[in-house]
């Protein structure tokens, strides 16, 4: 039991009031485990993603817990959660192509950062060109400015910035998003190669691509409007999904050998509720094909099957 | 309808264009009405260029586009309006197409100015009603409503509805669904495909294969802005000979197979060489050069000079045209 | 990069040609004779004054065609020659200027150099701290909406004459001549420090103001949080800001360059400080073509190579610049 | 040349000076208000832009004139005097020598008078009437005229300064006349010490002949002539005590006399008008213009104008109106008391409407303004230079006054140069101008007032074109009558006054004073009304030897320092 | 800065227009900084407009006694001349503001025109349009003017404004250049010119408005840099020749003076005059990017 994550909730301050991008989200992460995140935009994915490292001024903490290997991350302040980041929990952001100083060449820019954390540099820069060579870049990228070097290539730096002191969770947001196909899988692979050779204990990956996930993911989690719905292994989540927006999500997914004329598939009618002032009982109500007058009450996230939870009255 | 011949496209860097770069390397296409044709390539391989010199937005740097059979790149003015009104584009970022500081109804209300003045507002809504409903959306869903209101899949179909509102014959769709979420894009492709039957010429460019396949009838594949196979898309996905498509179909991610596990494509040796005409497969003496694991490759500095004119495509079987390997 | 520098290099070229060449034509524009208003002020007979008209108009290089006046001026430009200053006949142009230019450097530079590096540091330092954001940087806005001239007047009514602190005009004491001794120096100093104080504390405040915003901006930049997402302390990040911030300032810099020239000029009138600004001043009043051409001359080059030296900086601190896609820096 | 200006070093040793570093304040005398811009030249040829004090203190003249006492006194000549109508003999003083040792000669002289061949000389008319300047012995020179100008020549012979004909013979014409001369060799009281951007400083010449020879010892052991930077600068300066003697028009200045005001400030007069006069300014009407080509309209105007108010309130009482004849004081024995009563006039706007009214100056379209005889409407500029801000008080103040009267005037401030342009070409309306100073003759004003012929191009003088051939033979005749015979003179002055205030081709609006403020903290006995010291205190170029020379002789260190 | 920062992070279920707007005012009114320079920038308006019907004295006719200070008749003491200083203090803001209006208008018009098009059309346009921009740059401005008023024999308010307006508009050329740059990127220009329409509509109806709060807040930095550089020019007797300005009140303040003869009424007036307007448009001005720009926002 890495990482548990216990009914935790995060909002946004805005004039309007709360926008309720995480409304109480429960599960766990083994040791180990590549866990999937998936969802529509909006979903509050990189919401959770955030929260697990720094709540920034205009999320509100408002409740719930983390605790990692058994200790309690310190969520609401952030002084103190300081100390756990990048040692314990770590990043690679949705932002990867923004995320490094474009004035700092790489190698300057870990050496900045190791030492404003106490760390000499020295200790850790061969595992840096290890790594590197890993994921195959050559280590003269210390040498470059981030500038020079194509997204894929930034994409993968910043992995192997972020997991460089072995975390215990690291939270990997859209790595793939803004690649193409080829580059994707490259990256997606060093993440399973990170996870194989223990560099990072648990691993959250969010995406809107399930396909992705299918690929690198031991268990996928399904986010919908603030909620977790539905979460399993992999294989469960693809082949016996148990919630109807996860099975809508996968039916709307073409792939190779489907074609238009053969094989019409279609998408969810509808749109996710505002988080603002969400409608109580189930979220998906308005645009489940299996709605029925019980989801008027809100649906609790539990285990239907042996590792695998769903939040739907009829799952 | 539409044809692309010989078509390049060089962009000058530096001081007063000392400096250039290849973008689209000597295309020939062809799109005939009805049909999809889906360009498919990494991020930088010219796809867009393609797109926009089509759309007359970029200037060809030499070739020719023709469209019903005349020259579109010398139109100007009341040509190209009247071009315009048969040839019309659709883009990757729904949200980035409409102005942010007006209601959707503005992009509608250009189209309403610039070509269909003589419209009776009566008329005028009632071809609007007519062609939402042709795209699926509820006229009083969308109408008056500000682009951060709606979601991009109906930020899309309205754009495609605009589109439709002309004369319209041929369509760029470009990267139009890759921004849309998973539940909404199936909706715009499947939108696609009816145009389709209706008689439309559409360029689906993308970077997802199982997009480009799902949809369309002929399948162009991109690389460093020059054609590495093309043909129909059964064809190309169901017997890819150039090693990048392979490649590229290889790192697709499946729902239902993973990386490694899917059975490798058996590839059919690519002609090498410049010999024209047909070649059956299996030809011996074909080069299977090994493509390094794509991605993993650096691309930092893709500047390229234009090596010449290059070699022909081969078509190795009906309607299914390879690069020769070895160069590209 | 070596691409770059030769663009930028043909770029700054071009400009020079251009803009010495309007330099060259102004004066030319102007009705009025620079000769005859020069004999104006000689007590002289009119029978004198048509030979001496034609002798000097001879020697200004006035009596052959315009188009050969701008040939002769870019040949003996280029030798290095500005002709001959009218007003302060017969002294060449170039060492009038050259005898100016030490003040105005020596009060421009530092003022320059210094409001800058000082003001960028404390509008780094107060962004984003309440306090200092609330109480210092008001006054900030105040002294950047000061005009130069006033500014110094305030410096020269108050140290100058009421408290008798500082000197009102001059480079030196009357009473000095130059030499290496303490006196000497010490008299310099304090002739240069007030109109160098309403030079630097005007640019002091616009710095402060655009270093606190760009700070701003900089923090929020996904690079900040990423650090902070790793743990870094403020420390940290603050710094990177800061560097990142400076980019934009240095470009600011190359822009307000003319700007500050025009206020440095102002602020030597004011103090009767001997630079270039009132060689300018006086050979506006003196109708002093020559002179103007060649002061403007001046500043048109320095404001140039400031340029140029800002854009190689730039360069050098941004590698963003480098790849040599973008086409300008700004 | 040299441009090398911030080196201390060469001359200040050589003249066996001490004092590199610092001047002693008791022993320095600061003066500033004549150099506007960095020394440039201390060639004595360019009179209008020489380094202050290069003709007086170093390159003198052979007689110094005294305007106030209209006394000439012999200088580097013992004597001079015309053996026949057309001979000129010139003796000279033995003794002198020039700072490089070498005897001042009677060659000196000859070489000097000689310059007039040059056409870019400042004086080449002087050949056209000086047939010959021959030198009898080492301290004679015989002048022999063609046409004897005595007024011109005593002008010339106090006014011009002599060159070592040893250095100067061998230069070009470019350097005689126009040459940067930065070494100057010459005569006087003074050495050149060292200059630099903003100032110009001369130390004592020690071996100077006129301490012997008359008695005249020139007290500050330097002379620091600082470069103008403006006149508030000035004021602060003199107020402060860092300089002495201001030649600075100080606005407000007269606020700041006396003794209770604590400044130790002190002018000339110690009332109102404070200054000496030094020249006349006066209002130039275009008199080939309508309407100002009728002496009735110019006399309307003049009568329209409130020159008490200007020197009032422009001036703070610092300058006093003209005489309608517009004489300097100085030549107040010249104007003919009985022409000014009869012909005179003064600020009168009624008598200015009822001028017009007589003369068929109409106000046709009742907004208060005269029309032309002819219907067409009258709307004249007055045009000052942009900056010359007392002026351009003062042009408010005519325009103001002079719509009171009816005549609609405006005033437009276009920049010197191309007023000087507008106003040389005959392009103007009114202008104000005050380009003669004052000098040892009446004559000099009369040939600014009359000169003729009319140019295309009116350099010096006359700017109104006005064409009065009968006034222009009495200039000549004036010209002609010798120093000796005032009387003479009058008769002729009294002539040309008659014509002046019938046909008024110029209006003579005040008398622009001969700007000087002295601080008394360093050095007292300055030049008063009322004291022992009655000469010119002014560092003016042309000045020094109206006199103002002596005034150094006469200044006393103040007791103590404070 | 891109354009970005000028757009509120959207909010799905709510009318983003009008909560835009409610949200800018909610801001606004919040905001001290803009409420600070609002009000002193809205006080010396009034001052300028209704300023000169407080006072019978013409600005410049000599009207009271000389070098009087303050006092109930004179309320800022009067001139030299006696001249009313208060008088030619309401009339010289007013002459301030028009200096500033116009010339920060000339500059934001021709700024705007030079960075459209650079901006829009790019390339060898861009290329030329920088060199101009470059040698307006390093021209300087007094050399033009000179000639300027050699030709003119009065110069008007109005001349000034048009001359600072024509020479001070590089910066922001510059700064809307690189906003028209990024804008031009966005899919939206490429749709209006596949609906037909012409640059010229492009550039005005569709990139200007999404800038406007840019093109606002650059004027306001013209405005206030205009009034600036009016004084300087003043100051040095290249001002009006006709008429009253502050920049020309200081300059005859130290003509005459005023600093030698302890005068302080007639030459602190007009520089805190300057000083309060630009400094209220400065202060405005980082008011109205905090309000416009959500980054900058402090919660
Ligand atoms: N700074 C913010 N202020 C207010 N609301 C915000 C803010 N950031 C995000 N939100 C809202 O919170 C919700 C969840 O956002 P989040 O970024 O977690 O979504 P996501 O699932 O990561 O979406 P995507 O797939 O687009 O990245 C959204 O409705 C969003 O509008
Ligand atoms: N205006 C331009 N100037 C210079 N180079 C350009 C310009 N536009 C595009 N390019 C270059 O041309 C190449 C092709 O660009 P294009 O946008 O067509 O690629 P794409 O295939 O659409 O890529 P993506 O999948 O990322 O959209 C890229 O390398 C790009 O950098
Ligand atoms: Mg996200
Ligand atoms: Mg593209």
């Amino acid at each position: 039991m890495s990482v548990q994550v216990k009914d935790l909730k995060v909002y946004y301050r805005t004039l309007r009031g709360d926008v309720r991008a995480l409304d109480g989200a429960s599960f766990t992460i083994a040791d180990g485990e590549i866990m999937g995140l998936a969802g529509e935009s909006g979903c509050g994915k990189s919401t959770l993603g955030r929260s697990l490292i720094a709540i920034d001024g205009r999320m509100r903490y408002v409740g719930g817990s983390v605790s990692l290997d058994g200790a309690a991350l310190p969520l609401d302040d952030q002084a103190a959660m300081a100390r756990h980041r990048f040692t314990a929990v770590s990043l690679v952001p949705q932002y990867a192509m923004s995320a490094m100083n474009p004035t700092r060449k790489i190698g300057k820019l870990v050496t900045d950062l190791l030492r404003s954390r106490g760390i000499a540099p020295d200790t850790v820069l061969g595992e840096f060109r290890r790594r590197l060579e890993l994921v195959g870049l050559s280590t003269d990228v210390l040498a470059r400015y981030p500038i020079e070097l194509s997204g894929g290539m930034k994409q993968r730096v910043v992995m192997v910035i972020s997991t460089l002191l072995d975390p215990s969770l690291l939270v990997a947001d859209e790595i793939t998003s803004a690649l193409d196909v080829s580059t994707q899988k490259a990256v997606a692979e060093a993440v399973v190669e990170f996870r194989d050779r223990g560099f990072v204990a648990s691993t959250i990956v969010i995406t809107h691509d399930l396909s992705i996930l299918v690929q690198m993911a031991d268990s996928i989690m399904i986010m919908y409007a603030g909620k977790p719905v539905e979460r399993a292994s992999t294989d469960a989540v693809v082949s016996s999904s148990r919630h109807p927006y996860t099975r809508l999500l996968l039916s709307s997914l073409p792939e190779v050998g489907v074609r238009y004329e053969e094989h019409r598939l279609s998408g969810i009618a509808g749109r996710p509720p505002s988080l603002l002032n969400p409608p109580p009982g189930c979220r998906f109500r308005d645009r489940c094909p299996l709605a029925f007058a019980k989801c008027a009450e809100e649906p609790p996230f539990v285990e239907v099957a042996p590792g695998h939870s769903a939040a739907c009255w009829k799952a | 309808m539409l044809r692309l011949d010989h078509v390049s496209k060089s962009f000058g860097l530096g001081a007063f264009g000392s400096r250039s770069f290849l973008a689209v390397d000597d295309v020939s296409l062809r799109v005939a009405p009805g049909e999809v044709v889906s360009l498919i390539g990494e991020s930088g391989s010219g796809k867009s260029t393609i797109g926009k010199m089509i759309l007359r937005l970029l200037p060809v740097s030499s070739g020719s586009i023709t469209f019903q059979g005349e020259d579109v790149s010398t139109h100007t003015g009341k040509a190209l309006k009247a071009y315009y009104r048969r040839v019309q584009g659709v883009f990757q970022d729904p949200f980035s197409s409409y102005n942010p500081i007006f209601t959707v109804d503005h992009a509608l209300d250009l189209v309403r100015r610039e070509y269909l003045g003589d419209l009776s507002g009566q008329e005028w809504r009632r071809r609007l009603t007519s062609v939402l409903e042709t795209v699926s959306i509820n006229a009083g869903e969308v109408l008056g409503k500000y682009p951060h209101q709606l979601s991009g899949g109906q930020l899309q179909r309205l754009l495609i509805a605009r589109a439709l509102m002309l004369d319209l014959r041929f369509l760029v769709a470009d990267e139009i669904i890759s921004m849309l979420d998973a539940s909404t894009r199936i909706d715009v492709l499947n939108l696609l495909g009816d145009l389709k039957t209706r008689g439309l010429g559409i360029l689906f460019i993308t970077h997802d294969l199982s997009l480009g396949n799902y949809i369309s009838d002929r399948t162009v594949i991109l690389r460093h802005g020059a054609v590495v196979e093309m043909g129909a898309t059964g064809l190309v996905f169901g017997n890819p000979c150039h090693p990048y498509t392979r490649a590229l179909l290889s790192a697709v991610p499946q729902l239902h197979a993973r990386w490694g596990a899917a059975p490798e494509q058996q590839a059919p040796p690519v002609p090498g060489g410049s010999a024209p005409g047909r070649q059956a497969p299996g030809t011996p003496g074909a080069t299977t050069t090994a493509v390094p694991p794509a991605g993993l490759v650096a691309t930092v500095e893709r500047s390229r000079t234009a090596p010449g004119r290059r070699a022909a495509l081969v078509e190795i079987e009906d309607d299914h045209f390879v690069a020769p390997t070895g160069n590209g | 990069m070596r691409r770059y520098f030769t663009r930028k290099f043909l770029i700054y070229l071009l400009t020079f040609f251009f803009a010495v060449s309007i330099d060259w034509a102004i004066p030319r524009f102007m009705p009025g004779d620079p000769v005859q208003s020069m004999l104006s002020r000689a007590a002289l007979h009119p029978e004198s004054a048509t030979a001496m008209y034609d002798y000097y108009s001879n020697s200004f290089g006035l009596d052959v065609p315009i188009w050969r006046q701008y040939l002769n001026f870019w040949g003996s430009l280029l030798q290095g020659d500005l002709g001959t200053s009218v007003w302060l006949y017969p002294q060449p142009v170039s060492s009038v200027i050259a005898n100016a230019i030490p003040y105005t450097l020596a009060l421009m530079l530092p003022a320059i150099l210094l409001s800058w590096w000082a003001g960028n540091s404390f509008g780094a330092f107060a962004a984003r701290r309440k306090w200092l954001d609330n109480t210092a940087l008001p006054f900030a806005y105040i002294l950047n909406s000061m005009p130069y001239m006033w500014l110094g007047i305030l410096l020269a009514w108050l140290l100058g004459s009421v408290l008798d602190i500082f000197p009102l005009s001059g480079g030196y004491g009357y009473g000095l001549q130059p030499e290496w001794s303490l006196e000497f120096i010490g008299s310099l100093l304090k002739h240069w420090f007030l109109p160098f104080a309403s030079l630097f504390l005007v640019g002091f405040g616009g710095w402060a103001i655009g270093m606190r915003n760009l700070i701003i901006y900089e923090l929020e930049s996904d690079y900040s949080h990423y650090l902070t997402a790793l743990g870094a302390p403020q420390r940290l990040i603050r710094r990177y800001a800061f560097r990142n911030a400076m980019l934009p300032q240095v470009t600011g810099l190359a822009l307000q360059i003319g700007v500050i020239v025009a206020g440095a000029l102002v602020t030597e009138i004011v103090f009767s400080y001997p630079g270039l600004g009132n060689l300018i001043l006086q050979a506006i009043n003196n109708e002093d073509y020559f002179l103007l051409q060649g002061a403007f001359l001046f500043i048109i080059i320095g404001v140039l190579i400031a340029n140029f030296v800002i854009d190689m900086v730039y360069v050098l601190v941004d590698p963003r610049t480098r790849t040599g896609m973008r086409g300008a820096t700004s | 040349t040299s441009s090398d200006n911030s080196d201390p070093e060469p001359v200040g040793s050589t003249g066996g000076n001490a004092a590199v570093g610092s001047y002693p304040r008791a022993e320095t005398l600061y003066t500033t208000g004549t150099q506007y811009g960095p020394p440039s030249n201390w060639n004595p040829l360019m009179n209008w832009t020489y380094a202050t004090g290069t003709v007086g203190l170093v390159y003198e003249t052979l007689f110094l004139y005294d305007p106030q006492a209209d006394k000439y006194q012999p200088w580097l000549a013992e004597s001079g005097e015309w053996k026949d109508k057309t001979t000129y003999e010139l003796k000279l003083r033995s003794g002198i020598t020039w700072t490089d040792g070498k005897p001042f000669t009677a060659d000196d002289v000859v070489y000097t008078v000689q310059l007039c061949k040059l056409p870019s000389s400042t004086y080449s008319t002087l050949c056209t009437w000086l047939k010959s300047a021959e030198a009898v012995d080492k301290s004679t020179v015989k002048f022999t005229f063609s046409k004897a100008n005595y007024q011109e020549w005593a002008n010339w012979v106090y006014n011009n300064p002599i060159l070592p004909a040893h250095l100067w013979k061998s230069r070009s014409e470019n350097e005689t006349t126009s040459g940067a001369n930065d070494k100057p060799v010459g005569t006087g009281p003074y050495k050149y010490l060292t200059h630099s951007q903003d100032r110009q400083v001369w130390v004592k010449n020690d071996g100077w002949w006129g301490a012997e020879q008359l008695d005249v010892a020139p007290k500050p052991k330097y002379i620091v002539d600082i470069v103008n930077g403006s006149n508030n600068v000035a004021l602060g300066l003199v107020l402060q005590g860092s300089v002495d003697l201001s030649n600075n028009f100080l606005p407000g200045v007269s606020k700041l006399l006396g003794k209770d005001s604590g400044y130790g400030l002190e002018t000339y007069y110690d009332k109102p008008p404070y200054m000496l006069s030094a020249n006349t300014a006066w209002l130039v009407t275009n008199n080939t213009k309508k309407p100002m080509d009728d002496p009735a309209f110019r006399r309307a105007l003049a009568h329209a104008v409130d020159t008490q108010q200007i020197a009032k309130v422009v001036y703070g009482d610092m300058v006093a109106p003209a005489d309608p004849t517009g004489l300097l004081p100085i030549w107040d024995k010249y104007v003919d008391k009985n022409v000014t009563r009869e012909l005179g006039f003064s600020y009168d706007p009624a008598k200015a409407r009822s001028i017009l009214a007589d003369a068929g100056y109409k106000n046709t379209d009742g907004n208060g303004m005269v029309a032309n005889k002819d219907g067409s409407k009258i709307k004249l500029t007055l045009m000052v230079p942009n900056g010359w801000t007392d002026w351009m008080e003062a042009a408010k103040m005519i325009a103001q006054s002079a719509k009171a009267a009816g005549i609609d005037i405006t005033t437009a401030t276009p920049d010197y140069n191309s007023l000087v342009d507008s106003r040389n070409s005959g392009k103007f309306d009114l202008v104000i101008n005050n380009d003669q100073q004052m000098s040892n003759t009446p004559w000099t004003y009369y040939n600014y007032v009359f000169r003729q012929p009319i140019a295309e191009q009116q350099t010096a003088g006359n700017f109104g074109r006005y064409s009065n051939a009968k006034a222009w033979k009495l200039v000549n005749e004036l010209d002609a009558t010798e120093v000796t015979d005032l009387e003479g003179m009058k008769g002729i002055t009294s002539k040309l006054q008659r014509i002046q205030l019938t046909d008024m081709p110029i209006i003579p609006l005040w008398y622009n004073g001969l700007w000087s403020q002295y601080n008394n903290s360093v050095w007292t006995n300055w030049p008063s009304a009322s004291g022992s010291n009655h000469y010119l205190p002014t560092t003016w170029r042309g000045y020094w030897q109206l006199d103002s020379i002596l005034m150094l002789d006469q200044l006393k260190p103040a007791a103590a320092k404070k | 800065m891109t354009d970005a920062n000028l757009m509120t992070v959207p909010d799905a279920a709510a009318d983003p227009a009008r909560r835009k707007r409610s949200e800018a005012l909610y801001f606004a009114v919040r905001n001290p900084k803009l409420i600070v320079g609002g009000t002193v920038l809205v006080a010396l308006l009034l001052l300028a407009i209704v300023g000169p019907y407080l006072t019978d004295n013409p600005p410049n006719d000599y009207v009271g006694p000389k070098a009087s200070p303050p006092s109930g008749d004179y309320w800022f003491g009067t001139t030299t001349f006696g001249q009313d200083v208060f008088s030619q203090f309401v009339h010289g803001l007013r002459t301030t503001f028009v200096v500033g209006v116009l010339g920060g208008g000339i500059a934001a018009l021709i700024g705007m025109a030079v960075g459209f098009t650079a901006g829009y059309r790019g390339g060898r346009v861009d290329e030329f349009l920088n060199m101009v921009t470059n040698i307006v740059l390093v021209i300087p401005t007094l050399a033009v003017l000179l000639v300027v008023s050699a030709y003119l024999k009065a110069r008007g308010v109005l001349v000034e404004g048009l001359f600072v307006g024509f020479t001070s508009w590089p910066w922001a050329a510059r700064a809307i250049r690189a906003q028209t740059f990024s804008l031009t990127a966005r899919d939206f220009v490429d749709l209006a010119r596949l609906s037909g329409l012409r640059t010229r509509r492009i550039i005005f109806r569709e990139i200007a408005p999404n800038m406007s709060s840019y093109l606002v807040m650059t004027w306001i930095l013209l405005f206030g840099g205009s009034i600036l550089i009016a004084a300087t020019l003043d100051f040095i007797g290249l001002g009006p020749t006709n008429g009253t300005s502050l920049g020309l009140m200081m300059n005859n303040a130290v003509l005459w003076s005023a600093l030698q003869l302890g005068m302080w009424w007639w030459f602190i007036p007009p520089g805190l005059g300057i000083t309060a307007v630009v400094g209220g448009l400065y202060i405005m001005n980082v008011g109205l990017d905090e309000v416009f720009n959500p980054r900058l926002r402090e919660l």
